[in-house]
């Protein structure tokens, strides 16, 4: 079972289910978009399977990489195609082949033209987004990192609402402009230390003076994937526009990879700049709570909304990176997955009302739970998983990341949590003027609830939504041999590093 | 001052050079005056081979000038065909009214 | 597995009612969720007497939770003594409430979402009484929360009901914040969050100090106060009270359960939970005692002049929480639970009752427009006197003793604060006899202020909401004489085994039973006094209050708008945040950063590009040119740079 | 003086030799036909140019020399020129194919045509051979002089022939600029011969270069960058490849770019190899420059071949980058972008000859709305090409400039590399646009049916090797290593 | 001495028949002084010794190339009152840029040095004048072996500039007559004379 290339097959089986896609050719429109559809939904479900297989194969005991898979690729140089995963990645892995299917059956009613190109760019999307996840080779993991925009500013462009093609634009250009200065770090490593194998990498330690710009240029590229204040812009006009499939995978699983990034290269590489910036880091994620979180108050666009608050919460994402307390960094790690799963959640809430009303003016809606129930438990659970509540995936993570980084830091701490509270005012305020209060407009008079099709597409999500709330075992468990490696060597490299400067003294 | 060396030479070519190079861009109505300056442009480095070969001894300098003029032949030959289409296109080959493409 | 089954059978009636609602029918769902709720009602009567009076304390852990480092939580259910009792009156009082609810939500067209909620309720309060340690603490106390939120917004059509549900929501969440941070510093200090550990090494830690925001601080005291704001905020203690009267725009039954017996006392709970924390903090204690008295007198004022029936209950609450809260801060926990059990049944009478009569007038709450029914509804009138004099601590109703003992108790303390807690206790003990005998009096006797309509249609209300008053009713006569002995009286060590710690250094409990006479007599004197009065002004002589109010025109106003709490954090907090948060989108997000940023950026880039196609002039000239200056600058370069 | 002449002596220019007999055949053959056989005329010079790529592919192995005793001969042939050689025979040969149609339609269709791109590429193949700079001018102006023609080709249309005055003046400047340039180097060393220069900048004589030598390696440099159109030597790029007939833009746009970058490539590393400190900072402002003006330049454009104009001006500048780096990393990326560049321009300029509304040519940028619908297949490859342009990852694009940034960077650049990547992400700003336009907008009126199968092939030659690269990088990189290490033979020994 | 004067004549007479070409208000007074201009420059390439380049200069450049200019310059009969406006304007930039251009290249043309071993890198020093080869001769023996390359290359490029400029400018008029010499030299007296029987005395 082991011996299979089996995270090579996760992240090439939705292209083999593209290429298929291309090959379908029909006279009639609806032919080839439920075909289209039909497969790739199945592509996305049997590679789903295929990464719970390499879940089954990971051995969570082990704090190394696993499942490596090495084949040389480019002759002359070290960049080689390397594949693994640790604790830390093989939920990223998980998380992005989870999603996919969910997104794909949740545009059947959303998404009428062009379907057969839809699912191409989401099968294309998948590749690109596990491959990044499982790359081990700083300049595979660069590929798929920067490959992502293709199909994403696509999905947005083509698919997108109104000023889509501004929000395109400015997603794919920020995200680029961030990523080609890591793409110049990333060579001055390899110059540097001969070699673009991450887990080499991570144990060669590069000059104090080097680690400060590399640290700086990595962090141009995560801090606008996260995004962290105030390079965050692109994110609400790239949410309100994308369809709600692309929100929910440019929330679910995009914004994941600027913290990856931290949690992969900025921490273990470069643990004495982080040191030196982590100051840095911890203002900025809390400006990036607070602001976000007031100017989330006020929103009139409900993706607007949950976009911002989608920048708050990856501000207590980086805080638990960067406390680099055992608790902080499970609890960063934590809240991503659920992040990604409650927020996809959130935004697929929204698409539910607006494949109905196309609006997603919070003002065009109330009193839907007269003529929604089964919308209205569904909301309310994710707004209560937002808000984190205990017994709700959304607590466990944000209570670990301030608690670890209260062992580090009150200041930080105390700020941060002011978040939980502004937090519960705006997904509150949202959920009551969306579902409840009387229901005045007309035209929502008629609104039906969910149909079995959207039950079936959040059904998963709930299930994962309170079983990470209740039993979080499951998934932090794996994470801690990882993460305590991670930590350790941090903890060596900056005990050298301060015995280094003791020496210079 | 009364004995001529190579630096007389590469002067009076450095002026002959920069004449050209003057006329090209401070000629703003005849195309042909243009084409003219390049001949002397030409002229200054075939008076450049010239004296460093015979300073240097060297045949090699007079060689090169010899292709550099063969060259100017042909390239004025084409130059003036050009023009002359030009003309038969636009009715005059004043420099500014070259000016369709732009931008 | 009886007591796992007493904790989870009201989450598992909540389930089937809520999702299954719609299937079961209403009366469906009312039979599973008062048949889950009495089963654990009656569950909970062997588990008392086999916890607290066998003195068995046990802890069940059942499944593991939060583990990451040394952060090792798991879902556990511990049982002691106070344990024990919460789990009396939650199960008791709840189980009435579902009863009532029967009744009075009769005409609704949701009753299925509603009893699901109130289960939902029961259980999240079950978790927080049982808990071990405080995560699970935690997740007790926002799952009380968020039921209280589901519940007061019941009504979602009504634009004041979602308000006050989000406002107790955020308010809430005000308190949660600080009470968060005191886990985390809890964590800090003890390396756990399990109260076994923590309790067994708060002695060694008692002069440990602890960085908080720049400056050396006593641990146990940051730690205790940042669980005390927790506390306020769950237990509407003055400054994040603001919530509770809003609170009532719910259902009563929600009202008496949540926002009078169970909820709001999870604040008294937690810190009498923590007590061998506190016990360790002078400072600490103090500022409980010093916030529970001016809560005691706060809500009292406020009290005496509101004109809902049910917002005069819920000052009221707040009022006697804030005894509870000055009771613990002189280290008298025993007391303060002894009060919560009393209060918890009288209180939830009243509310009861209050809604016996609101369902009576017709859903009308303003006490102005009521008067002279108590002809009509005998049964709930009397009930209401026995409730009111229990809140009013007259001798040998329940709340008399549990009172009694707590000024005492503060008297007892000696200390400054202990002194003034005793003297604002007592004016609010006077106003608090006042303000209910002003309420029954508006309501039940006089004449009759509401229209003809209505009063025809004022009746007494179903068995099924007059027999849980009853029960209750019961409780409020006796809960009182029947404790005593136990929570404060000789036999309080023994039956508490532990559960509560008392350092010899805080003596006021045992001291309780040696104060003079007089300070044992007072507060019964002026609750006379204070009934007396009410009599005066609105059965004797009705027009004196409204020339009071018009002599003191200022006062009656700052006590009729609440001391202008709400307004005050309108402008301090409401709309600066709104404001702030406009300005942060147009003016930071929209015009600094966009502006600046990306957009500006672009502008920027589309101007040169501009420049630089207009520099692509076309005249040859121009071209030449520019080849000229580049040799040129080149040449120039190198003549000024050579090496 | 006598010197007995050995046929063999030939041999490493036979390629040259070869399509030069070819030419002056179907010279003969198109002047003694009656009708315009421009179509055979075609195809044959299209099967000499690949019985020249075969030729050229044998004569790679090792360094050899022509006309001229040992090192210092005229011309010279190694890796570097086979390879060079191969790409701007593909690239001639693919532009030539493209143009059949094109020129029948516009009925502009002449035998002279194929012949002039013919010696055109004659010229480039000695300008790559080029040992001494008598045979680099000569080369040069061979090539320049067909191009001068064949840009004022369309000779009834007033914009290509405009665009033959600027072409030619300006080239004329240039050549100018190059010789006076030329003359001064003679002047110092005494020979023009490549190998001489060398050995006098070379390490074993260490001569401070004097200032007349640097200023000759100016206007050398100069020159050789107005015909890879670098900035501030650019100018005429836009002007030539908007009026310029359309085939004639492609092969401008790809085989005599590739020729003179080579050619800078071997004046840089031969002559100049040792003088690395004087030149590079001209180079490094040639593609700074070129970067940032292609990029910014192209932002407002409406026709679509001016905007290919600059966008190949910033290619140029990602190119120069791998120069200025100097080192066998930085030639290597420069021949890896060539390659790639190469598939990409041809490409797209297959999309571009096919944009015909009902018979009609347009060249608008916004006549390409809607292509997403009307034409799948086409939008696709041209999306594909656009991205890898624009440098974005997994796309061949992205491999070239990673390549030439990782030689800066190596070479300690890093400066140049930053504001590189930082260009790059302007550039990306128009390659997005038209993505835009041929996805996102509406469709205006759709093209006519493409029935031309070479350019198809091209189209469908050209996307696969963008998207295929990236799984089969090897072959590319090990023969563009191999020729870049011909440059620098201290390096490999 | 002498010789001194002499370059000083031809030099002075080269820079402003050169002056005269870019500033000359008529076209045609400025190819008539470039050609005034190659004549001074070939009077200098004999001071220089190069006499086959001088006469080249004088035959080829002369007589074939500023006489096509001339040639040109008459067929397109531009309108000489539009020209020579505007070539002030730019003048005082262009005129300084130019200028400095000038001075840095005198500048380091007053010092000019060769290589060290300059000898050793002649690859075809010119014979002494004693051993009798004169300059065209020994031209010519290096053009024809050593550089036989390069002189096939410029023949390519002569032969492009044929084709190029054939191809730019040869149309074939409708109504232009050609001498078809075939057509001439297959004519027969059968088929082209006809004889004519003329009565005599008929009067015409």
């Amino acid at each position: 079972m082991t011996d299979w290339p089996l995270l090579t097959i996760t992240t090439f089986l939705p292209l083999v289910g593209a290429l298929f896609i291309l090959t379908i050719r029909h006279d009639k429109a609806e032919v080839v978009a439920r075909n289209a559809r039909n497969v790739a939904l199945l592509t996305s479900l049997a590679t789903f399977v295929v990464s719970l297989a390499v879940y089954g194969a990971f051995d969570p005991k082990i704090a190394d990489f696993q499942l490596k898979e090495t084949v040389a690729w480019f002759p002359g140089t070290t960049i080689a195609y390397t594949m693994g995963v640790d604790g830390i990645s093989v939920w990223f892995v998980l998380l992005s082949t989870f999603l996919t299917p969910i997104c794909i059956l949740s545009s059947v009613g959303a998404v009428e033209s062009r379907v057969k190109e839809y699912m191409v760019a989401f099968l294309v999307l998948e590749t690109m987004m596990v491959g990044m996840f499982a790359a081990l080779d700083l300049v595979l993991f660069y590929v798929f990192f920067e490959g992502v925009l293709i199909p994403m500013f696509i999905i947005i462009g083509v698919w997108g609402g109104q000023r889509r093609v501004y929000a395109a634009f400015k997603l794919f250009l920020y995200t680029l402009a961030g990523s080609v200065l890591m793409l110049v770090a990333m060579l001055a490593m390899y110059i540097e230390a001969h070699t673009t194998d991450i887990p080499t990498l991570m144990g060669h330690s590069f000059p104090q003076a080097m680690q400060v710009w590399l640290w700086l240029a990595f962090f141009a590229s995560f801090a606008v994937k996260v995004p962290m204040w105030p390079v965050h812009t692109w994110l609400p006009d790239a949410h309100v526009e994308a369809p709600t499939a692309g929100s929910v995978i440019l929330a679910g699983v995009l914004l994941k990879m600027g913290a990856y990034g931290f949690i992969r290269f900025s921490i273990p590489m470069f643990p004495e700049a982080s040191v030196t910036f982590t100051p840095l880091i911890y203002t900025l994620s809390i400006v990036a709570v607070v602001y976000t979180s007031l100017v989330a108050l006020v929103q009139e666009d409900m993706k607007k909304l949950i976009a911002y608050s989608s920048i708050a919460h990856m501000g207590f994402v980086t805080i638990g990176i960067f406390s680099m307390t055992t608790q902080g960094v499970e609890g960063a790690l934590f809240q991503m997955l659920s992040h990604g799963v409650v927020s996809g959640a959130l935004f697929l809430c929204v698409g539910v009302v607006y494949d109905r009303m196309h609006t997603r003016e919070i003002t065009r809606y109330g009193g839907l739970v007269e003529r929604m129930p089964k919308y209205a438990v569904v909301f309310m659970l994710m707004t209560m998983a937002s808000v984190g509540l205990p017994g709700t995936s959304g607590f466990v993570g944000e209570f670990l990341v301030l608690l670890g980084a209260f062992q580090v830091n009150t200041w930080v701490s105390a700020f941060a949590a002011t978040g939980m509270v502004l937090g519960a005012a705006y997904m509150l305020l949202l959920y009551r003027r969306v579902v409840f209060g009387r229901m005045v407009r007309e035209d929502l008079k008629t609104i039906v609830d969910m149909s079995p099709r959207e039950l079936a597409v959040f059904a998963p999500l709930i299930v994962v939504v309170i079983w990470m709330g209740i039993y979080p075992p499951t998934f932090l468990d794996p994470m801690h041999a990882s993460v305590a490696k991670l930590i350790d060597n941090y903890g060596l490299a900056r005990a050298a590093a301060d015995a280094l400067t003791l020496a210079a003294r | 001052m009364f004995a001529i060396g190579l630096s007389h030479y590469l002067t009076v070519a450095a002026i002959l050079f920069t004449l050209g190079v003057a006329g090209i861009f401070l000629n703003r109505k005849n195309v042909i005056i243009i084409m003219m300056s390049v001949e002397l442009m030409l002229l200054a480095v075939n008076l450049n081979l010239v004296a460093f070969s015979s300073f240097l001894g060297d045949l090699v300098g007079q060689v090169f000038a010899m292709f550099v003029l063969t060259v100017a032949a042909a390239e004025a030959a084409i130059g003036l065909a050009i023009v002359v289409v030009f003309f038969r296109n636009r009715g005059t080959i004043a420099v500014e009214e070259i000016s369709q493409l732009k931008g | 597995m009886m007591y796992v089954l007493a904790i989870f059978l009201p989450l598992l009636a909540s389930l089937v009612a809520g999702l299954f609602g719609r299937t079961l029918g209403d009366r469906g769902a009312q039979i599973v969720t008062c048949g889950a709720v009495g089963t654990s009602a009656l569950l909970s009567i062997p588990i008392f007497l086999t916890v607290a009076m066998e003195g068995h304390a046990v802890t069940i852990t059942l499944l593991s939770w939060i583990q990451s480092g040394t952060v090792d939580v798991s879902w556990a259910l511990k049982f002691d003594t106070l344990t024990a009792v919460m789990m009396i009156v939650v199960t008791w009082v709840s189980f009435m409430v579902h009863v009532y609810s029967v009744g009075y939500m009769s005409h609704d067209p949701s009753i299925p979402r509603f009893m699901s909620y109130l289960s939902l309720f029961t259980f999240a309060m079950l978790m927080l009484v049982t808990s071990d340690n405080l995560v699970q603490l935690f997740f007790g106390w926002e799952g009380v929360g968020v039921a209280s939120y589901l519940l007061i917004g019941f009504w979602y059509e009504k634009p004041s009901a979602c308000s006050a549900a989000i406002k107790a929501f955020l308010v809430n969440r005000v308190g949660d914040f600080g009470f968060a941070l005191g886990i985390f510093g809890a964590y800090f200090l003890f390396d756990t969050v399990s109260f076994d550990v923590i309790f067994a090494v708060a002695p060694e830690k008692a002069a440990a100090t602890v960085v908080f925001f720049g400056h050396e601080w006593h641990a146990i005291t940051i730690v205790c106060l940042l669980l005390f704001v927790g506390a306020m905020g769950k237990s509407a203690q003055l400054g994040l009270h603001t919530w509770l009267p809003d609170a009532m725009e719910g259902p009563t039954p929600v009202s008496a359960l949540i926002h009078a017996a169970t909820m709001v006392t999870a604040g008294v709970f937690m810190v009498a939970r923590m007590s061998p924390l506190f016990e360790y903090s002078a400072t600490a204690l103090m500022v409980v005692t010093v916030v529970g008295a001016a809560t005691a007198f706060f809500a009292a004022t406020v009290g005496c002049v509101q004109n809902d029936i049910k917002r005069v209950i819920a000052y009221s609450t707040c009022s006697q929480l804030g005894y509870m809260f000055f009771a613990i801060g002189v280290s008298a926990y025993q007391a303060a639970i002894f009060h919560l059990m009393t209060h918890a049944f009288f209180k939830a009478l009243l509310f009861l009752g209050a809604g016996s009569v609101i369902h009576a007038m017709s859903d009308e709450q303003d006490i102005r427009r009521m008067g002279g029914i108590w002809r009509h509804v005998k049964v709930t009138w009397a009930l209401m006197w026995i409730g009111s004099l229990a809140l009013a601590g007259i001798p040998f109703f329940a709340g008399y003793y549990s009172k009694d003992v707590i000024l005492e108790a503060a008297w007892a303390a000696g200390s400054p604060v202990g002194q003034m807690a005793y003297w604002l206790g007592i004016a609010a003990a006077f106003m608090t006899a006042f303000y209910s005998w002003r309420l029954l009096i508006l309501v039940f006797h006089g004449k009759p202020r509401a229209d003809e309509r209505v009063m025809a249609h004022v009746h007494e209300s179903p068995a099924v909401m007059i027999v849980p008053l009853l029960v209750l009713a019961t409780g409020a006569v006796f809960a009182g004489w029947v404790g005593y002995e136990l929570f404060v009286g000789h036999e309080q060590l023994h039956f508490w085994a532990g559960a509560i710690k008392n350092l010899p250094e805080h003596p006021a409990l045992e001291n309780v039973h040696h104060v003079p006479g007089w300070v044992a007599l007072a507060p019964t004197v002026v609750a006379v006094s204070g009934i007396t009065l009410a009599f005066i002004f609105y059965l004797v002589a009705p027009v004196l209050p409204g020339l009071l109010a018009k002599t003191f025109n200022g006062v009656y106003r700052f006590l009729l708008n609440k001391w202008y709490f709400d307004e005050l954090y309108d402008v301090l907090f409401v709309r600066p945040a709104f404001r702030l948060g406009r300005g942060l989108w147009k003016g930071g997000d929209g015009a600094l950063i966009d502006g600046v940023g990306p957009d500006g950026v672009a502008a920027a880039t589309r101007v040169i590009a501009a420049r630089v196609a207009r520099a692509q002039s076309g005249y040859l000239y121009h071209y030449a040119f520019a080849m000229l200056i580049g040799v040129a600058a080149f040449v120039t370069w190198y003549m000024f740079n050579a090496r | 003086m006598t010197q007995t002449f050995a046929f063999s002596s030939l041999v490493p220019a036979l390629p040259e030799l070869f399509l030069t007999v070819a030419a002056l055949a179907l010279l003969m053959l198109g002047v003694f036909r009656k009708e315009d056989g421009c179509r055979q005329s075609t195809l044959l010079a299209i099967i000499a140019m690949a019985i020249a790529l075969v030729l050229t592919s044998q004569l790679g192995g090792s360094v050899s020399y022509a006309f001229g005793g040992g090192e210092a001969g005229l011309f010279v042939m190694d890796g570097f020129g086979a390879f060079t050689k191969a790409m701007v025979l593909l690239g001639s040969a693919f532009t030539l194919g493209m143009s059949g149609t094109f020129l029948e339609r516009e009925k502009i269709g002449r035998f002279e045509y194929p012949v002039l791109v013919l010696f055109a590429t004659v010229g480039m193949m000695i300008m790559i051979s080029a040992n001494d700079f008598m045979s680099l001018y000569l080369g040069l102006e061979l090539q320049s002089l067909s191009l001068y023609v064949l840009a004022a080709y369309h000779r009834d249309n007033l914009k290509a022939t405009e665009a033959g005055v600027k072409y030619f003046v300006l080239g004329a400047l240039a050549s100018g600029m190059l010789l006076y340039g030329a003359s001064l180097l003679y002047g110092f060393v005494g020979t023009t011969s490549f190998d001489g220069l060398a050995k006098v900048f070379g390490a074993e004589h260490a001569v401070r270069p004097s200032l007349g030598v640097i200023i000759g390696m100016v206007f050398v440099l100069a020159g050789l960058a107005f015909k890879i159109s670098a900035v501030p030597f650019h100018m005429w790029a836009p002007d030539v490849y908007e009026g310029a007939p359309t085939p004639v833009t492609a092969f401008f746009a790809v085989a005599p770019k590739i020729a003179a970058l080579a050619l800078f490539t071997r004046v840089i590393t031969g002559p100049f190899g040792d003088l690395a400190g004087e030149w590079r900072q001209v180079v490094i402002f040639l593609a700074l420059a070129s970067m940032f003006l292609g990029a910014f330049a192209a932002i407002g454009q409406t026709n679509i071949k001016r905007l290919m104009a600059y966008s190949s001006i910033g290619h140029v500048g990602f190119a120069l980058v791998g120069i200025a780096a100097n080192s066998v990393l930085g030639i290597q990326g420069l021949l890896i972008y060539l390659a790639i560049y190469l598939f990409m321009n041809t490409g797209v300029f297959a999309i571009i000859l096919s944009m015909r509304q009902k018979g009609r040519l347009v060249e608008g940028i916004d006549d390409l709305a809607g292509l997403g619908k009307t034409h799948p297949a086409m939008a696709f490859v041209m999306m594909v090409l656009m991205f890898s342009m624009a440098g974005i990852p997994p796309l061949a694009g992205f491999w070239g400039k990673l390549y030439v940034f990782l030689a800066a960077v190596e070479s300690g650049l890093m400066a140049l590399a930053i504001l590189g990547v930082l260009s790059s992400v302007v550039s990306a700003y128009y390659y997005l646009r038209i993505i835009k336009v041929m996805y996102f907008d509406e469709a205006l009126e759709p093209f006519d049916r493409q029935t031309d199968r070479p350019m198809r092939l091209v189209m469908g030659l050209s996307a696969l090797v963008v998207l295929v690269f990236t799984f089969i990088p090897g072959p590319l990189l090990v023969g563009a290593k191999a020729a870049a290490a011909v440059l620098f033979p201290a390096a490999a020994g | 001495m002498i010789a001194a004067l002499i370059f000083y004549m031809f030099a002075a007479f080269t820079v402003g028949a050169g002056v005269m070409v870019i500033s000359a208000r008529n076209p045609v007074h400025s190819v008539l002084f470039l050609i005034l201009a190659f004549f001074n420059a070939a009077g200098l390439f004999l001071l220089l010794g190069a006499e086959f380049l001088a006469m080249v200069l004088v035959v080829v450049y002369v007589g074939a190339v500023a006489v096509l200019f001339l040639f040109v310059v008459m067929m397109l009969d531009i309108n000489l009152s539009e020209l020579r406006e505007g070539f002030l304007t730019y003048l005082p930039t262009g005129g300084v840029i130019a200028l400095v251009l000038l001075v840095e290249l005198a500048v380091t043309f007053g010092g000019w040095a060769f290589a060290p071993d300059v000898e050793a890198l002649v690859q075809a020093p010119v014979q002494a004048a004693a051993s009798g080869v004169t300059n065209t001769e020994a031209l010519g023996a290096l053009i024809y072996t050593k550089y036989v390359f390069l002189f096939q290359a410029s023949g390519l490029i002569l032969l492009v500039a044929m084709i190029g400029t054939i191809l730019l400018t040869l149309r074939t008029r409708p109504g232009s007559r050609k001498q078809k010499i075939a057509a001439q030299v297959a004519r027969t007296a059968k088929n082209s004379v006809e004889l004519v029987k003329v009565p005599t005395g008929g009067g015409i």
